[in-house]
């Protein structure tokens, strides 16, 4: 079993870039890896709850974050530098999230086989 | 009809040169018009940017900020059709990307 | 009012082609005149009828394909940004020795004189943008 | 060692899919195993054998195709971001209803399933982006 | 005759967003309209000189911006500060620019019938 | 062998808040190579930026810097050939875009 970090950058919606990389975690976790996903600069703003994509004709993306677990995708980590500077509080996001200092961010990719920013 | 610039914005907080450029350009009688992944310039943490901006009135285009889940009694959210009427009363739009 | 609408945006890779048409369809239903659709950049993937999109998710070439064929609108895709991005007709694919075509019908391809004509034409000029 | 390429940058909007055949080609001339070249994301327009280049400009899509064949490398396109980008092949473009491929010969779609399995077995995994 | 402004944000090479900027720009000189060209943020490094781009294959941008002026481009112009955060001197430049500043970038977009940005 | 990452960058100073992202993920033992308009970083404009880096080693690709007409003394330049060594001589690659 390897153990594999996705990163991901990018706000929902605005591009197909973050349901790219949780379309890669998720196939990462079906092939029985070890993936941990982890949210930085706007991507921690998929997190953010009440989100209703219907006018703008796309899927749920907060949805889809929340299924992660149920595939085994357990590992879910935002650095917390960008949810601090975009004021986003445990009580705004739609599921729980592992939030990871800068020392945290470092350890966490030294621990990967490999890691893939999407 | 006083000379009018619409601007928009599609790019979040990231980006942030982007949003310094479009600062610069600016002028007191423009408009900003958040759209696409800019509606999260709407957001709290960003008021004070926001207000730093000289310009005239900012709004936001209301499928994308419901689509995020961006609540923001502070900025005007438009619709499509307002949209459109944005880009008539301007004299010229420029968009940010 | 008479608008050029400049597509410059990816529609897989950002939003913009979307909210383009979105537009698009609200200013024809304000009653304002379409001068030309004008595909550049990577927006000129958004005229790649070759596009398939699953049943319950939107197909961006299709639905331009659609509104422009409705309204009868002009439609001109950048030639040189299209052919280096493989959105071509017939003739351009045996200009260069392949076969093969993937351009929507409703759109001809031409040079970027087309969207300096329109837009010096047109009261208000309109670009959606990508991702940079 | 073995290496996975993993290309996600488009040929035209981004220099990454020409920096990834130069590191490719790079390894290949160092004795290294390349596992598979996994096109992702905007990537996929890499495989586009429709894109047409003018003579004095490189053909990314070609240079693949080149590449691929020459050292019979594996080389899978990821078939969900493809289709929806007008990356096909016949059999794809029939199940929408529609006709025409556009696909490199030397390349086969396939699910992510494939970039992962790759990605396992490779002692290195190198990523080339695009802009975002 | 129209008064068109092209602005581009993107420096050479890492894509083609400088190149189609340029073209754009090239057309409506062609199409005998008063085109500005206007370089902001990572554009001004398209103005370096000394560009040797044959190892990647492309085409040399600051040769291709250099005959701007042979097509009736007549308006070049950039941004003081991205210039000055970028250390960049009119020495280091392959053709001489206008260097605006904020007030100046606002009157020149103020100026024009319409504005482009690729 | 000590537990290192090659991380690459591959756009310019425009793009603050990428650098932002990837000076938080890199570690003393890491190496950066700067690559396409990444090579922008290389100036002496950016000089402390780089410097800050708690980092190792610092290269940058020579053809894209070559391509940009960027002349930079202070940071090693590597061919092709040594961007590949260098993939070899770290556990893993991260690749910032």
């Amino acid at each position: 079993m390897s153990r594999l970090l996705i990163i991901s950058r990018q706000a929902p919606y605005g591009s197909s870039a973050a349901r790219e990389a949780l379309e890669l975690a998720l196939a990462g976790a079906l092939f029985d890896q070890q993936v941990s996903l982890l949210l930085l600069d706007d991507a921690v703003f998929q997190l953010v709850a009440g989100q209703n994509p219907a006018a703008i004709q796309q899927k749920n993306h907060g949805a889809m974050l929340q299924s992660l677990p149920m595939y085994d995708v357990e590992n879910l980590y935002a650095s917390e530098r960008s949810l601090n500077e975009r004021g986003l509080e445990p009580s705004d996001l739609i599921l729980p999230v592992k939030s990871l200092s800068t020392a945290e961010i470092q350890k966490l990719i030294s621990e990967q086989d490999k890691v893939f920013h999407v | 009809m006083s000379d009018r610039t619409l601007h928009t914005l599609n790019r979040g907080p990231q980006s942030l040169s982007l949003f310094g450029s479009m600062r610069d350009a600016i002028s007191p009688r423009d408009s900003l018009l958040l759209i696409e992944d800019g509606v999260y310039w709407a957001t709290a943490a960003y008021a004070e940017m926001l207000a730093g901006l000289n310009c005239d009135k900012i709004y936001q285009l209301a499928a994308d900020a419901d689509a995020r889940g961006i609540q923001s009694d502070r900025i005007e959210p438009v619709d499509d059709a307002g949209f459109v009427s944005l880009t008539v009363s301007h004299q010229r739009t420029l968009s940010w990307f | 009012m008479k608008f050029t609408i400049v597509v410059q945006a990816d529609p897989l890779a950002s939003q913009g082609s979307e909210t383009a048409l979105r537009f698009t369809r609200a200013a024809l239903a304000a009653g304002h005149q379409i001068m030309r659709i004008f595909f550049y950049s990577e927006g000129v993937h958004s005229a790649n009828r070759l596009a398939l999109a699953p049943q319950d998710e939107a197909c961006v070439p299709d639905q331009w394909q659609q509104l422009i064929s409705e309204h009868q609108l002009d439609a001109v895709v950048c030639i040189a940004a299209a052919v280096r991005r493989g959105v071509v007709n017939e003739t351009e694919t045996r200009r260069y020795g392949k076969t093969g075509s993937s351009l929507i019908d409703s759109a001809e391809l031409s040079g970027l004189g087309q969207l300096i004509a329109a837009s010096v034409d047109s009261d208000r000029v309109v670009t959606f943008g990508g991702h940079r």
